[in-house]
C-alpha cells in the first residue's frame, strides 16, 4: 500500500491506460464497421446492416464469433514463435498509443497530465522505436506457421517495412527541424497560431511535401491497400496470417487498426496541429462545437428511428439517440466542460479524417506489383523525402548563414 | 526494496535469460529472439541509468533494425536447427574455463569495488536525466569529425553489402 | 535509493562473459553474428553506466558510434552470410574452413 | 665579385655536365654528349679565369678568401662547414687543372671517338674534375678528403674504363686499394689533426699550428706524427715508394684518362696536399726530411726502372712516378713554391707526353711497343715535333719549362735552407736518367727504320681535335717556366713570388721564406752562365747523347749492353720483382686468412650459421604455430578469448590496476 502511496504516478497511469485501452478497443472495433460501412457505400452496397440498427452490433458480433471458434495450430509450426507473433503484434499496436497525447497537458487531475498516458521527453523517437519492432509480429507470424505463403508474405512485409520506415522517419525530420523538439505536445505547441489571424500554422503547409510522403509510407507501413501485398489475397491467399484462426487471428487484425490509428494520430499530430483548434481562440463559439454535434446527432438519430426503425432496432438507436443527446448536452452545460473537450475533440475528428482517407484509399486505388512497391519505395518516395528534409534544413539554416556570413 | 532494484534486477534476469537462451537454442530464430528480448530489457535498462535517448536508439537501431535484418536474413535462408558437431578441443578445454573466469574476475573485481569511488555510488532514475539537446551538442560539436567519418562508413558498409549479396550472373 | 553503477558492470561483464561463450559454442554463422552483436550490447551497458557514474555524456556518444558500428558490422556480415550460404550451402562455420594452411 | 662570392660554379659546372651525361647520355649522339662533357669543362676553365680576375683584385688582407655554403655535419666540438677557399696556391692548381682538363676533354672527343661507353667515359671524366676542383678548393681537410676519395672513386672507374679486360679491372682494384692503404693513413691524419687542434678548417689549424714550437729531430712530437700520417696518403696518391706499384698499371685506362688523372692532376694531388699543410711540416723537420729522402729515392728508383721498358706508356708512367718524387723533394727541402712549379710545368709537358703517346699508339692501331715502332717523324709530324719538345722540357734542356722548375728544385735541394747532399746526387743522377729514357723513347719511336709491318698498319696523323691540344701544351711547355727566368740573371722569380705570400704566412720564425733570389754570383751574366751549365744541364746533355749513340749510332748497342748486365737488365726490366714481393709478402698471406679464416669460418660458419641457424628456429617454430591455422573460424575466436583473458590478467594481477 506504501508502496503505492509512493509512487502516485503508477496508479494514476494504471488507471489511465485501462481507460485506454478499453476506449481504443471500442474504437477499433468500430473502426471496422465504419471501413466496412464506408466502401459498401463507395461500391454502392448496403454494407451490414442486419446486426442491429445499421448493422452497429456486427462488430460485437464479429468478436464473440473470434472469441468461440476453434484455435487452430498448425502441428508443424514452431509454437513459441507462433503464439508469439500475434501478442507481440497486438501488445506493440497498443503500446505505441500510449506515447499519444489526446489533448492539453494542462488537464490534470492528482498532478498527473489526463489525456496523455506517459508524456516521454522524446516520445516520437519511442514511438518510432515501437513502430519498428511491430515488423517482428508479421515477420515471426510468416516464418512460424512453417508453410510456403506465410513465409513469403512475412518476408514480402518485413522487408516492405524496412525499406518504408526509412522514408517514414525521414519524412517526418523535416518536421521535427521545423519544432526542435521531439516531444509530442512540444511539437504541438510549436504549431501554435496563425498565419493572417486565422490560417492555422500547422506544419502541414510548409511541410507538405512531407506529409504526402509520411501518408504513403504510413500507408504501407500498415500494410494497407494499395500496399496490401503481405496479406494479398490474390497471391498470397492470405498472406502471413495463412494459417492464423479465432482470436490469434483477430489480434492481428486489431493490431492493423491499432497501427492505423496510431500512424494516423502522427500524422495528426505533426502536421495537423494535433488537439489544437483549426479556429482562432477568439471564436468563443466552438466551444460548444462538440456538443452541437452530438446534439445534431441525437436528433439525426430520432429521426431515423421514429422514421425507419422497427421493432427491437428502434430500442438499439433509441440508446444511440439518448446518449448522444445526453453526451451532448453534458458537454454544452457541466461548467467547464467545453474547454475539457476542446483537446479531444478536434483531436479525434483529424483523426477520424484521416481514416477516412485511409478507406476512402482502400475503396478506390488498385494493389500495387511487389517490385513496383520496392522500386517506388526506395527510387521516388526515398529520394522526395530525402530532398525535402535538406530543403527544410537549408531553410532553417538560411538566416543563420546570412547573418554569420 | 525500492522500485529502481526492482527494475534492474527484474531487467538484469531478462537480459541474462536472453543471452543464455541465444547459447542454448538451436533454432537461429530463437537466438534471435533471445537477443531481442535482451536489447530490450537493455534499453529499459538505459531508461533507469537516465539515458532515453540511447535507450530509444537502442530499440530503433538494434531492435528495429539489425535484428530485423537478422530475422530477414534467417528467413530468406531458411536456416534450419544447426547441427551439433564435437566441439574443438581447445573451446572446450582452454575457451569455456578461461571465459568463465574472466567473467568471475571482473564481476568479483566489480563487486568489491572501494566504497565512495565513483562505480560504488548511486546511480540512474533518481538524478537528472541526459538532456539530448546536450547529447546532440556533444555530437555535433566535439565529435564532428567521428560523426561524419561513421556515416562515411555507413555508405561503404551499403556498397559493400550490395557488392556482397549481388547475384553474380 | 538508487542502483550502484557497480551492478551494472557486473551485469555487463556477465553479459560481455556470455557473448564471448556463445561466439566459440556457436556454429551457425548468424549466430555468432548474434553474439558478436551481445558484447557489443554488453560494452554499450558499461559504457552507459561509467556515462552515468562520472556524469559525462562522451561514453554515450561512444555507445552511438557503437551502434552505427554494429549496424554497418551486420550489413555487411549478412551479405557475406548470405553469399556464403548461397556457394557452400551451408551455414556452419566448421564447413567454411578454406582459411587453412 | 660574381664568382668569389659563388665559388661553388665553379664546381657545379661539370658535376651537371657528369649527372647530364650520365643520366641521358646514353641515347644521345656523341656531338651532343662532347658539347655537354667539353662546354661543361670550358666554362668551368673560363669561370676559374673570371675568378682569378676577381682574384686578382681582392686586398691581401682579404686571401685567403673563404666561401661557407652550408654546415655539412655537427657532432659535438666536431664542426665541417662546406666550404671553399682561394688563395694564390690554390689559384695556381685551379688554372692548371680546368685548362688541361679542358684540352684532355678536347682531346679525349677525338681518341674516344671510336669507343664504346663514350657518354659514361665522359660522365666519368666530368666527375673527376668536379672532384678534383673540390680537392684544391677545399677549405678544410674533410671537404678536401672527398675530393680526395673522389678522384680515387673515378681514377678506379677510369682505369678500368674497359671492365671487360681482366688486367684493366685488375689494375683499376689495385689502383683502389692501393691508394687505400696509404689513405688510411690521411683518414688518421685528419683525425689526430682534429685531436690536436680541435678543428679540421685549414685557417684554425694553421693559426694554432703557427703558434706551436718547431718540433726538432730530438723531439719529434704530435706534428711530425700527422705529417707523416698525411704523408701516407700523399704516397698513396701520388705514387711514391712504396706505394707506387699502381700507377703503371694504371696505363691499362685509356690514354687520355692517363694524361689527365695519371699525370697531370690527380697524382699531384699529393705534392698540392704538402704544400697546403705546409705550416704543419715546416714545424717538423723529421717528416721534411722524410718527404725529402723518399721523393728523392723515388725520382731515381723508378727513373732506373724506365730505362728499360719498351712499351711507351709504361716509360711515362715511370717517369710521372720519378718526376712526382722531385716534387716532393722539393717540399721536403722547404722549396714548396719549386715543388708546385714543377708540379705545374710537369703537368703540361708529362700531359702533352701522354697525350702525344696516344696519337702514337693511335697511330699504330692500337700498338704500345716501341720496338714494334720506329721512323714515325716523317708520318706523323706534328705529333712528333710536339713530342720532342716535351722530351726536351722534361729533359730539362735549358729553355723549356722543365729546365727551370726541375732546376729550381735541384738548387734548393743543393743550397737551400734544408739542403741535402746526398738527395741532390740523387736528384742529379735521376735527371740524367730521365734524359736518358725519355730520349730512348723518342728515337725508338720516331728514328730509325719502321719495325712494324707497313701493310697491315696504316700510320696516320690524328684528327685536328687531337692535335691543337697537342699544339697548345707544346706552347706551354716551353713557356710555362719562363716566370721564373729572371731568376737566372739575378731577378725575380715570379712564380714563386706569386706563391709567396701563402708559403711565408705561417713560415716558422726559423726557417726564411722559399727562395726568391738565388745567392749572388757576381754578374748576372756569370748567374747565367752558372745556371745553364750547371749538373743538371750536364747530365740531361749526356744522358740525351748516350741514348743518340745507343739508338741511333749503334742500334745493337742495347742487347750487348743486356747481355753484359743481364742480371741488373732483368732486374730492372721486373721492376725490381717489387709487385713479385709485395705478393709474396702481403698478397698472399692476406689472401690466405681471408680465405681459410675469414671466409671458411668466420663468414661461412659463425654468420651464415647464425642467419641460416636463425631461419631454420623461425621455420621450425613456424611448422608448429601452422597448426593453430586450422581454418576453424571458431578455435581461432578461442584464441583472441584466450589472449583477452591474459591481457585482464596482466592488468589486474600483474599491474594490479584496481
Amino acid at each position: 500500500m506504501e508502496f503505492i502511496s509512493q509512487h502516485p504516478v503508477l496508479v494514476v497511469s494504471l488507471v489511465k491506460i485501462a481507460a485506454l485501452l478499453f476506449i481504443v478497443m471500442t474504437a477499433l472495433a468500430y473502426i471496422t464497421w465504419l471501413e466496412r460501412k464506408v466502401i459498401a457505400h463507395i461500391q454502392s452496397r448496403r454494407g451490414p446492416y442486419y446486426v442491429g440498427a445499421h448493422g452497429l452490433l456486427q462488430p460485437l458480433a464479429d468478436g464473440l464469433k473470434f472469441m468461440f471458434k476453434e484455435d487452430v495450430t498448425p502441428p508443424v509450426s514452431d509454437r513459441l514463435v507462433y503464439t508469439l507473433a500475434p501478442i507481440l503484434a497486438l501488445s506493440l499496436a497498443l503500446t505505441a498509443i500510449a506515447l499519444i497525447p489526446f489533448g492539453p497537458p494542462s488537464v490534470q487531475v492528482l498532478g498527473q497530465p489526463v489525456f496523455i498516458v506517459s508524456n516521454v521527453d522524446i516520445g516520437l523517437l519511442f514511438l518510432f522505436a515501437i513502430t519498428s519492432i511491430g515488423v517482428y509480429g508479421v515477420a515471426l507470424a510468416g516464418w512460424s506457421s512453417n508453410s510456403k505463403y506465410p513465409l513469403m508474405g512475412g518476408l514480402r512485409s518485413s522487408a516492405q517495412m524496412i525499406s518504408y520506415e526509412v522514408s517514414l522517419t525521414i519524412s517526418v525530420v523535416g518536421v521535427l527541424l521545423l519544432a526542435g523538439t521531439l516531444n509530442f505536445n512540444g511539437i504541438i505547441e510549436s504549431q501554435r497560431g496563425y498565419w493572417l489571424h486565422f490560417i492555422p500554422r500547422w506544419h502541414l503547409i510548409p511541410q507538405i511535401v512531407g506529409f504526402l510522403c509520411y501518408l504513403t509510407a504510413a500507408v504501407a507501413e500498415t500494410n494497407r491497400i494499395p500496399f496490401d501485398l503481405p496479406e494479398a489475397e490474390t497471391e498470397l491467399v492470405a498472406g502471413f496470417h495463412t494459417e492464423y484462426s479465432s482470436f490469434k487471428f483477430a489480434m492481428f487484425f486489431m493490431a492493423e487498426y491499432a497501427n492505423m490509428v496510431t500512424v494516423s494520430c502522427l500524422a495528426a499530430i505533426l502536421f495537423l496541429g494535433g488537439w489544437l483548434s483549426p479556429f482562432p481562440d477568439s471564436w468563443k463559439w466552438q466551444l460548444y462545437l462538440p456538443g452541437a454535434g452530438l446534439l445534431a446527432l441525437g436528433a439525426y438519430c430520432a429521426w431515423d428511428t421514429a422514421v425507419n426503425m422497427k421493432r427491437i432496432a428502434r430500442l438499439q438507436l433509441g440508446v444511440v439517440t439518448v446518449l448522444a443527446v445526453g453526451g451532448g448536452l453534458l458537454c454544452i452545460l457541466i461548467p467547464g466542460a467545453p474547454e475539457v473537450i476542446q483537446g479531444p475533440f478536434w483531436f479525434t475528428s483529424k483523426i477520424l479524417a484521416i481514416l477516412f482517407f485511409y478507406i476512402w484509399m482502400r475503396g478506390t486505388l488498385p494493389r500495387f506489383r511487389y517490385d513496383q512497391l520496392m522500386s517506388f519505395g526506395w527510387k521516388l518516395l526515398l529520394p522526395v523525402s530525402l530532398a525535402n528534409l535538406v530543403v527544410t534544413a537549408l531553410v532553417i539554416v538560411w538566416p543563420l548563414l546570412v547573418r554569420h556570413g | 526494496m525500492s522500485l529502481p532494484f526492482l527494475v534492474f534486477f527484474a531487467c538484469a534476469l531478462l537480459a541474462v535469460v536472453g543471452a543464455v537462451r541465444l547459447i542454448l537454442a538451436r533454432e537461429p530464430i530463437h537466438s534471435a529472439l533471445a537477443l531481442i528480448l535482451l536489447m530490450i530489457s537493455l534499453a529499459v535498462l538505459y531508461l533507469l541509468l537516465g539515458a532515453p535517448f540511447i535507450a530509444a536508439v537502442q530499440i530503433l537501431v538494434y531492435a528495429g533494425a539489425i535484428m530485423v535484418l537478422f530475422v530477414f536474413v534467417i528467413m530468406v535462408l531458411n536456416a534450419g536447427v544447426e547441427e551439433r558437431t564435437d566441439f574443438s578441443k581447445i573451446a572446450k578445454y582452454a575457451g569455456l574455463p578461461l571465459a568463465f573466469f574472466l567473467l568471475l574476475w571482473i564481476a568479483h573485481w566489480l563487486a568489491h569495488a572501494p566504497a565512495g569511488s565513483a562505480i560504488a555510488t548511486g546511480a540512474g532514475a533518481p538524478t537528472v536525466a541526459f538532456s539530448t539537446v546536450e547529447l546532440s551538442e556533444q555530437l555535433f560539436r566535439p565529435y564532428l569529425f567521428p560523426f561524419e567519418a561513421t556515416s562515411i562508413l555507413i555508405l561503404i558498409a551499403i556498397l559493400g553489402a550490395l557488392v556482397l549479396a549481388r547475384k553474380e550472373e | 535509493m538508487s542502483v550502484p553503477v557497480s551492478y551494472y558492470l557486473v551485469l555487463s561483464a556477465v553479459l560481455f562473459g556470455l557473448g564471448v561463450v556463445a561466439f566459440v559454442f556457436k556454429r551457425n554463422v548468424i549466430t555468432i553474428f548474434m553474439a558478436i552483436e551481445l558484447m557489443l550490447n554488453a560494452v554499450n551497458l558499461a559504457f552507459v553506466a561509467f556515462a552515468r557514474a562520472y556524469n559525462q555524456l562522451d561514453g554515450l556518444v561512444f555507445v552511438f558510434f557503437v551502434i552505427v558500428v554494429a549496424a554497418a558490422e551486420a550489413a555487411v556480415g549478412l551479405a557475406i552470410v548470405i553469399t556464403l550460404a548461397r556457394n557452400r550451402e551451408s551455414l556452419n562455420v566448421e564447413r567454411v574452413n578454406l582459411l587453412k594452411f | 665579385m660574381l664568382l668569389l662570392n659563388h665559388l661553388w660554379i665553379i664546381l657545379a659546372l661539370p658535376l651537371a655536365g657528369a649527372a647530364i651525361n650520365g643520366l641521358f647520355g646514353k641515347r644521345w649522339p656523341q656531338s651532343a654528349v662532347n658539347s655537354v662533357a667539353v662546354g661543361s669543362v670550358s666554362l668551368a676553365f673560363l669561370a676559374v679565369a673570371e675568378l682569378v680576375r676577381e682574384f686578382c683584385r681582392l686586398a691581401p688582407s682579404q686571401i685567403p678568401f673563404v666561401g661557407n655554403y652550408f654546415t655539412w655535419m655537427i657532432a659535438g666540438p666536431f664542426r665541417v662547414d662546406f666550404s671553399l677557399q682561394v688563395d694564390q696556391l690554390t689559384v695556381v692548381m685551379l688554372l692548371v687543372v680546368s685548362f688541361v682538363g679542358m684540352l684532355i676533354h678536347i682531346y679525349s672527343t677525338g681518341y674516344m671517338a671510336h669507343e664504346g661507353g663514350y657518354y659514361r667515359f665522359f660522365s666519368y671524366l666530368n666527375l673527376f674534375m668536379f672532384f678534383m676542383l673540390t680537392l684544391v678548393m677545399a677549405a678544410n681537410l674533410i671537404v678536401m678528403f672527398v675530393g680526395w676519395e673522389g678522384v680515387g672513386l673515378c681514377s678506379y672507374l677510369l682505369i678500368g674504363f674497359w671492365f671487360l679486360k681482366k688486367s684493366a679491372a685488375d689494375a683499376g682494384k689495385k689502383a683502389f686499394i692501393v691508394t687505400r692503404i696509404g689513405d688510411f693513413g690521411f683518414t688518421v691524419g685528419i683525425l689526430l689533426v682534429f685531436a690536436t687542434f680541435g678543428s679540421v678548417t685549414f685557417g684554425d689549424i694553421f693559426e694554432k699550428a703557427s703558434s706551436m714550437p718547431a718540433e726538432g729531430a730530438a723531439h719529434a712530437g704530435v706534428l711530425t706524427a700527422i705529417c707523416l700520417l698525411l704523408f701516407a696518403g700523399a704516397i698513396g696518391k701520388s705514387a711514391q715508394l712504396p706505394l707506387y706499384v699502381w700507377l703503371p698499371d694504371a696505363m691499362e685506362g685509356p690514354t687520355p684518362v692517363s694524361a689527365l688523372i695519371h699525370a697531370a692532376t690527380m697524382v699531384t694531388a699529393g705534392v698540392y696536399m704538402v704544400a697546403r699543410m705546409h705550416p704543419l711540416f715546416s714545424r717538423a723537420p723529421v717528416a721534411m726530411l722524410v718527404v725529402a729522402i723518399v721523393g728523392a729515392v723515388t725520382a731515381f728508383y723508378s727513373a732506373t726502372i724506365g730505362l728499360v721498358q719498351t712499351d711507351i706508356k709504361k716509360v711515362l708512367a715511370y717517369s710521372t712516378v720519378s718526376q712526382l718524387g722531385y716534387m716532393f723533394l722539393a717540399c721536403g727541402v722547404g722549396s714548396y713554391a719549386a715543388g708546385i712549379f714543377h708540379l705545374m710545368t710537369h703537368a703540361f709537358f708529362k700531359g702533352l707526353l701522354f697525350l702525344a703517346a696516344g696519337s702514337v699508339i693511335h697511330a699504330m692501331g692500337g700498338e704500345q711497343d716501341m720496338t714494334k715502332m720506329g721512323g714515325l717523324r716523317a708520318k706523323i709530324p706534328v705529333t712528333y715535333w710536339t713530342m720532342l719538345i716535351a722530351t726536351l722540357a722534361i729533359a730539362g734542356i735549358p729553355g723549356f719549362a722543365g729546365f727551370f722548375s726541375k732546376d729550381e728544385i735541384l738548387e734548393a735541394a743543393q743550397s737551400g735552407p734544408h739542403a741535402n747532399l746526398p738527395l741532390w746526387l740523387l736528384g742529379v743522377a735521376g735527371a740524367g736518367l730521365t734524359s736518358f729514357y725519355m730520349f730512348r723513347l723518342v728515337f725508338l719511336t720516331f728514328f730509325g727504320a719502321p719495325r712494324y709491318d707497313e701493310h697491315h698498319v696504316h700510320v696516320h696523323e690524328s684528327p685536328r681535335n687531337m692535335t691543337v691540344p697537342l699544339i697548345i701544351l707544346a706552347f706551354l711547355s716551353i713557356f710555362g717556366g719562363w716566370f721564373a727566368a729572371p731568376r737566372l740573371v739575378g731577378g725575380i722569380d715570379y712564380f714563386a713570388k706569386f706563391l709567396q705570400p701563402v708559403f711565408s704566412a705561417y713560415a716558422p720564425p726559423m726557417a726564411e721564406p722559399a727562395v726568391l733570389i738565388s745567392e749572388p754570383h757576381g754578374s748576372p751574366a756569370m748567374d747565367l752562365l752558372h745556371a745553364l751549365v750547371g749538373w743538371p744541364v750536364i747530365v740531361a746533355v749526356l744522358g740525351l747523347l748516350v741514348a743518340w749513340w745507343f739508338y741511333i749510332k749503334n742500334t745493337d748497342a742495347p742487347k750487348r749492353l743486356a747481355q753484359s748486365l743481364h742480371a741488373l737488365y732483368t732486374l730492372l726490366l721486373n721492376k725490381y720483382y717489387v709487385d713479385e714481393i709485395y705478393a709474396a709478402l702481403i698478397v698472399r698471406p692476406l689472401l690466405w686468412i681471408s680465405t681459410n679464416v675469414l671466409w671458411h669460418v668466420v663468414d661461412e660458419r659463425v654468420i651464415d650459421g647464425t642467419v641460416n641457424g636463425a631461419a631454420g628456429v623461425a621455420r621450425e617454430w613456424g611448422g608448429q604455430l601452422r597448426k593453430l591455422q586450422s581454418g576453424n573460424t571458431r578455435s581461432y575466436a578461442t584464441w583472441v578469448v584466450i589472449g583477452a583473458v591474459g591481457f585482464t590478467v596482466l592488468l589486474l594481477v600483474v599491474l594490479g590496476m584496481r
